[in-house]
């Protein structure tokens, strides 16, 4: 299977579709993570991620084996951002492609869930007057 | 031995990295945390603090070596 | 909330980010499916869909007014192609962005289910010595 | 009344709509179907043959007028 990993200051959710094409393929399923302006009723106004990236890397690569173990999969992208985010700017994006819809809807999902348990990369959120390392503390 | 520092754990060690000539005789991952809580009891209060060692989470009982990558992974938010 | 229907000879994946991003959305879901060059283990030279336009425009409505009443969503995309496609051409685009991503992943399936059971479109598969209407025989 | 004709229906008819005037004297969905399966006996062999009345699926019973635009829908397979 195809595999694209990356982790990098800017990514283009626009080239996905031309990255997951294949003529096996009758499905393709992504999801967009983007920055959202409110978050528990207060107003966010940028985020900030920083990954420990060739970690963070292996840790993809391991999710991209595990779902391509439980689906039958084409191509599979798994990309996130690093940097500063503003409001509406991709921050992440899986995606992929199967024969049929059913694979590449269950791979999708799992990719997003299981990317945000386990590859070592932290969100803060700047606030007007605060910012935060999310889920830092209980 | 060099220590990376990532996130939170950063802001309250104030610092990128450590020299891990400090902690050359400690011998577990466990060892390794309880010493950098005690030296900095703010790691103390995050939800979770764990250790990987060349880019592997690793359990307290895992050992240690002067070769060794370390990085403190302070609870993830990626995505 | 923002819905946007289409049908036509070309509908293209590069800009649908671009229509579903929203400053409260923090999750975009998007599944396109394309011409697969096999079907049932024989080979598909291409595909050619055919819609009652108006009354596929009003059902894809119908389906976009039940996603919203289900979940909550900031913005929604359907688009179906129609005429000659050939392997690897996109047929469908449905999306959907909301605040979190439990409900765009389910608008998202939802969307793609509902319009292959409801919406007036019909496909023909041109194999290499055969055609025929998909479905419409028991 | 115009009946419009897609897909597969349209192969077995031959043509693209079919004009209504021959069939001013049937009222129901039902009774129009029953009619276009004698004539095209094809039709019989589709999975499901429903019939929409001014861009709505329409019971058996729904009464059709000259005014209104009909369309035989054959098993729908979009996507």
């Amino acid at each position: 299977m195809e595999t694209i990993l990356e982790i990098s200051e800017h990514i283009d959710p626009s080239t996905v579709y031309s990255e997951l094409s294949h003529p096996e393929s009758g499905g393709i399923c992504v999801f967009v993570g983007a920055v959202r302006g409110v978050t528990k009723k207060e107003k966010v106004t940028s985020l900030f991620f920083e990954a420990y990236k060739s970690m963070a890397l292996k840790e993809m690569q391991k999710i991209a084996d595990e779902a391509k173990e439980k689906w039958n999969l084409n191509k599979l992208v798994m990309k996130h951002a690093v940097g500063k985010k503003n409001i509406e700017e991709p921050v992440v994006i899986v995606g992929a492609s199967s024969a049929h819809r059913d694979d590449c809807f269950k791979a999708c999902r799992f990719l997003i869930d299981t990317l945000k348990e386990n590859v070592p990369i932290w969100k803060k959120e700047f606030f007007e007057n605060d910012e935060v390392w999310v889920s830092s503390h209980p | 031995m060099n220590i990376l520092l990532f996130g939170i754990t950063r802001d309250i060690v104030g610092r990128h990295q450590l020299d891990g000539e400090e902690f050359k005789d400690l011998s577990t991952v466990g060892d390794l945390r309880n010493h950098l809580q005690q030296k900095y009891p703010d790691l103390q209060k995050l939800s979770s603090l764990n250790i990987a060692v060349n880019e592997e989470m690793r359990e307290d009982s895992f050992i240690i070596s002067g070769r060794d990558e370390i990085a403190l992974i302070p609870p993830v938010s990626g995505g």
